[in-house]
């Protein structure tokens, strides 16, 4: 199914909450959505038998200066086809709804996505840092990321 | 060893004044020291023949860099191991954790008093021969528990609570495996089973050919033993890529030496027993060497024991180096549903065969055929 | 007399299998709590090699990053090398020769078997048998013969470059490489005897952490481990890209040969049957590799178009998913690279739920995960 | 579980032992398969392509410090200051190997094949000053001065010529055009934008 056909099917069923396509010069094409519908829209793209997305590919936290961005690629092993969902968020403390009971593979790259970035993944299983150690203060793949100077005595 | 002495006293007329029993004991000194540096010096050839032999298999060369060909090796680790600080982790219980390697070498090294080396070469023929050494060899166990308790360790406990389980449950199809010799040869002594093996039958003598049973048990014997002494499809003890090499996490210098020379001990003790019970032990096929004069007779039975020995130690290197691990529940499954009933079985029918051919095996049946 | 079991309160152990163990193939830390031998709960904890690669990609040009993508799997160096060369070409839509496309896929796949032989080599290592280790480094130090002679160095390869790749093969290259084909083929039927099917080897495999297929489809895993569940999904397949699909080649599944299907023991088999079908790969682009030239035209400052892709390439542990946003600058602006090992250790708290601790090596061993992958 | 499966067992066990330990056999017994390379003795011969540690050949090095910004580590770093006869006079060049990951993007840069992989991979040593490889071996603030003196002599025997030139020229009508000072900076700046793309070498480098 071409992404265009998805985004009206998309459209159709969520009406203002599927926002727009970004097709032109994205590989796959990015259905953006609403953060809060963020949800309900994975369980339908997963469940839709003419959809049926049932493999996560990737979920990444993308800071674009002014707002952030959580990406997800999906794929169906049935139709063969993929599309991607992207929900922008405002820039202080950005939150939405976890996706890791529609797709398990969701809960790694999640606690990345909060790790590096600082992005709340409302109702995960189990929302921690996975890459630095516990107490690291700030989330580093933020644009304007500080490097601190020490780190429990040890120079960074 | 009393005849011996007497037999000494009156061959050395200086030593008529010394009391008798000062001269067993100090030939009993004598006879032990003889045997520990076999012990040592087999343990540290045996180290360095492994390496060599997993060199080989695996396509490699081995040690060649101490010593011509690497022939030294095993002193450079010798003396590497005494020179080693042997760390006692800091609250571990001090007093078990230094006596556990003592426990273990012990009980390694006091099952080679009734190895028969040669016709006379026996440190003591005691008359329960294997029943001794059933019962020496699981001090092993005490050994390693204490070593995996104490070294406050959780690998090592973990290790330790292994050791038990595997050794204690190995104890019984090695046991059973070994009686049908002792039904054969109608006696405990060591000796006395190497002696009926000998005879003229020449190889045909051995036990292993007696009847199929006696040759199953061999086999059965064989990988009870390995499994007795965590040899590797069962070295879960000291499981290196588990538990990072189980109940000697925490040892170093001569303490982990003598976990090390105890290891080798019991490989030799089993490669001892199996060449004494099933293989016809010090007997020349088809010579008597009880006519060769004193000293010829004992060195060429040593010759051919040592020969034995080592070869079922080679043996055992190679099957190190060919076979993964058991899991632990699979070790006791191995050992109580397959070893302990075959060994049953097998028991059972050694005697209802002795039972039936008044205790003549094949051979000995086809040698009476031709009268 | 009855056992009082509250008197004797059993506690159950927490053990570190910590970051730095024989069997954790890297710096991985398992928080095991174990009721004696059996687990019930072992937590991976993972970070302890994290250099923040994706960090250095926004700092660095699409160029100077090539050498940090050897960093990522440096088992499987090759496979990034080009899945990073693949990805900024999607982007940029660069149109790469011929010749470049096919010593990409031969090196790939010779990188593929390099690989898959360390994965059989440690895994029957942590199994306990030693000599089959050696035998697959014996075989693996051939094929690094061969990327030496190609592009110079023996793990961090740095071979392909955006547009192509950085040198052609030498002469005696491809029938160095057609020897070493031909010299490894029997191989793998020595392994099998040797070790695949041994009965102690099977019976520590077979139906340990035993994953359905759709259970392997929700939690992302991709490769081999996906494979081994029996899904028929490769993406040199049903996504070709490069001259994939000018080779006919099988996708290897797991048939549940041993136990059931998606147990350790048919992760492991769909490895060495993949090593056959690489081999038979690297065959047909020997035979049809045409001349030219190396290395497309590329700007000395290459500033690719403004865009976001995602592009995905088959390495060996597992699909190594790309996603690249450019902003038109000489620097990427966001760079997320999703791997193979990081989904499998998604799945590893769930699976090894009952097991005792000499299978959370085995399987470990059988996601065949690798740790620079997982941290980044 | 049946006798069956049960006798099966043991039979498959002893069967596939005996396989497994066949192969074991025949590597222990055959001696030719060792493949161990006693490395002191015995040496690796290395592939000409083969990535060592950078030598840079310092007469032909014309110091466009290309090399420097392509590296991703940064571990080059060069200093030159301008002659007298408007060519760049190297006052150091040095190359950390201790941070060098010999990805070999430099040599392929460098537009005048200066910088090149010897085959050389011997360089443990203890402290990391001996890592730094200095290709220039005066020391730097010396070069400089010499080069300072050199302009200094060029402007002062330009300033005479064109003192000389004036002479004459009052003596008769303008004469050709004075040279321009030589001591005036050269504006040749590196070039603004930093080529950073690889430079594509359209054909391998030696022509096999």
């Amino acid at each position: 199914m071409e992404a265009q056909a998805i985004f009206d099917a998309l459209k159709g069923k969520f009406g203002d909450a599927v926002v727009e396509l970004q097709s032109e010069g994205f590989s796959p094409a990015f259905v953006v959505v609403a953060p809060a519908a963020v949800k309900e829209i994975a369980r339908f793209l997963k469940d839709d038998p003419a959809l049926s997305f049932d493999s996560l590919m990737c979920l990444s936290g993308v800071d674009y200066k002014e707002k952030f961005a959580v990406a997800y690629h999906l794929h169906s092993m049935k139709h063969r086809h993929a599309i991607g969902v992207k929900a922008f968020l405002p820039r202080e403390n950005p939150s939405l709804p976890t996706v890791d009971d529609v797709w398990p593979a969701a809960n790694f790259h999640e606690r990345e996505a909060f790790d590096l970035f600082g992005i709340a993944f409302e109702g995960s299983k189990d929302l921690r840092r996975i890459l630095l150690p516990e107490d690291w203060e700030g989330h580093p793949l933020r644009k304007d990321y500080k490097y601190p100077d020490f780190y429990h005595g040890i120079k960074v | 060893m009393e005849a011996l002495a007497k037999s000494l006293v009156n061959a050395v007329p200086l030593l008529a004044g010394v009391p008798l029993w000062a001269v067993t004991l100090l030939l009993m000194v004598v006879v032990a020291v003889v045997i520990l540096v076999f012990a040592l010096t087999f343990e540290g050839v045996g180290s360095l023949v492994l390496r060599k032999v997993a060199g080989d298999i695996q396509a490699r060369i081995g040690p060649n860099r101490v010593g011509p060909n690497g022939i030294l090796q095993f002193l450079a680790d010798g003396v590497k191991l005494v020179l080693k600080e042997d760390i006692i982790p800091a609250n571990a219980d001090r007093l078990l954790f230094q006596l556990a390697p003592y426990f273990v070498f012990v009980g390694s090294f006091a099952a080679f008093v009734v190895v028969p080396f040669g016709v006379g070469l026996i440190a003591a023929d005691l008359n329960i021969g294997i029943y001794y050494v059933m019962a020496v060899t699981s001090l092993v166990v005490v050994g390693v528990l204490l070593a995996g308790w104490s070294s406050n360790n959780k690998w090592a406990l973990l290790g330790g609570m292994r050791a038990a389980a595997q050794i204690v449950s190995y104890e019984i199809p090695v046991g059973m495996a070994l009686i049908p010799a002792v039904l054969i040869a109608g006696s405990l002594s060591l000796q006395d089973i190497v002696r009926s093996q000998g005879g003229l039958l020449g190889v045909f003598g051995w036990n292993l050919f007696h009847n199929p049973f006696t040759f199953f048990s061999f086999f059965l014997y064989f990988t009870a033993a390995q499994a007795e002494t965590n040899q590797t499809p069962f070295d879960l003890p000291e499981a290196e890529s588990e538990l990072v090499s189980g109940y000697n996490v925490e040892y170093s210098g001569i303490r982990f030496g003598f976990f090390f020379l105890a290891e080798f001990g019991d490989m030799f003790i089993v490669a001892a027993l199996a060449t004494a019970c099933f293989l016809g032990g010090w007997n020349v096929p088809f010579f008597n060497a009880d006519t060769l004069p004193w000293i010829w007779g004992n060195l060429l039975s040593l010759g051919v024991f040592l020969t034995k020995a080592f070869a079922m130690v080679l043996i055992m290197m190679w099957v190190r180096w060919t076979l993964p691990r058991l899991r632990v529940d699979q070790l006791m499954r191995m050992s109580w549903k397959y070893l302990v009933p075959l060994t049953f079985v097998n028991l059972l029918g050694v005697s209802l065969w002795l039972l039936l051919f008044k205790g003549k095996g094949i051979p000995g049946m086809i040698a009476s055929l031709f009268g | 007399m009855t056992i009082r079991t509250d008197a004797l309160p059993t506690q159950e152990m927490t053990i570190n299998m910590g970051p730095q163990h024989p069997s954790t193939h890297g710096v991985l830390r398992v928080i095991l709590t174990t009721d004696g031998e059996v687990v019930t709960r072992a937590v991976p904890d993972v970070g302890y090699l994290h250099r923040g690669l994706e960090k250095i990609g926004e700092r660095v040009t699409y160029a100077q990053f090539m050498p940090f993508t050897d960093r990522l799997d440096y088992l499987a160096a090759m496979n990034c090398n080009c899945a990073w060369a693949w990805a900024v070409e999607k982007l940029a839509k660069i149109e790469v020769p011929e010749r470049a496309e096919y010593l990409r896929v031969i090196v790939c796949e010779l990188n593929r078997i390099s690989s898959h032989l360390i994965a059989f080599g440690s895994y029957t290592a942590d199994m306990g048998a030693f000599t089959p280790f050696l035998y697959a480094i014996r075989e693996r130090e051939k094929v690094n013969d061969l990327f030496e002679m190609i592009c110079g160095n023996r793990l961090t390869y740095n071979y392909a470059r955006v547009g192509g790749v950085s040198g052609d093969a030498p002469p005696g290259f491809l029938e160095k490489t057609k020897e070493f084909l031909d010299y490894f083929e029997p191989k793998l039927d020595e392994y099998n005897n040797l070790i695949s099917y041994n009965k102690i080897f099977v019976h520590r495999l077979a139906n340990v952490a035993v994953i359905p297929a759709e259970e392997a489809v929700a939690y992302g895993l991709t490769g081999p481990n996906l494979r081994g569940s029996g899904v028929p999904f490769d993406l040199r397949k049903d996504e070709p890209y490069s001259v994939y699909p000018k080779f006919d080649f099988k996708v290897c599944v797991g048939t549940g040969e041993r136990g059931t299907p998606g147990d350790c023991f048919d992760r492991y088999m769909v490895r060495i049957n993949e090593m056959r079908e690489s081999i038979k790969i690297v065959r047909q682009a020997l035979a049809q590799i045409p001349d030219g030239p190396v290395l497309a035209k590329v700007p000395r400052v290459f500033k690719p178009p403004v865009g976001e892709v995602y592009f995905r390439s088959e390495c060996p542990r597992g699909e190594t998913g790309i996603y690249l946003v450019s902003d038109g600058s000489v620097n990427p602006f966001r760079l997320k690279i999703r791997t193979g090992s990081f989904v499998a250790m998604n799945i590893f708290e769930k699976v090894t739920r009952g097991l005792m601790i000499a299978d959370i090596v085995a399987v470990i061993g059988s996601f065949d995960i690798i740790l620079p992958e997982i941290d980044r | 579980m049946g006798l069956k499966a049960y006798l099966n067992d043991i039979v498959e066990a002893v069967v596939t032992t005996a396989k497994g330990m066949r192969i074991t056999a025949r590597y222990g017994v055959d001696p030719k398969e060792e493949v161990t390379l006693q490395y002191p003795e015995e040496r690796w011969e290395i592939p000409d392509r083969y990535r060592g540690f950078l030598h840079n050949d310092i007469k032909k090095c014309t110091s466009c410090t290309m090399c420097v910004k392509v590296c991703p580590v940064d571990c080059i770093s060069l200093e030159a200051v301008r002659g007298a006869d408007k060519k760049m006079v190297l006052a150091f060049y040095d190359i950390n190997i201790g941070r060098c990951m010999y990805c070999g993007l430099c040599v392929e840069v460098c537009p005048v094949k200066s910088l090149t992989h010897t085959s050389g991979y011997e360089m443990a040593s203890t402290d990391r000053g001996e890592l730094i490889l200095h290709f220039i071996h005066e020391d730097a603030a010396e070069v400089k001065a010499r080069v300072a003196r050199q302009v200094a002599e060029a402007a002062a025997k330009a300033a005479e010529a064109a003192k000389a030139a004036e002479g004459t020229k009052a003596a008769e009508p303008p004469g050709p055009a004075t040279p321009k000072p030589a001591g005036a900076q050269a504006a040749a700046k590196a070039p603004e934008v930093p080529s950073l793309g690889t430079e594509p070498t359209p054909a391998p480098e030696k022509k096999e």
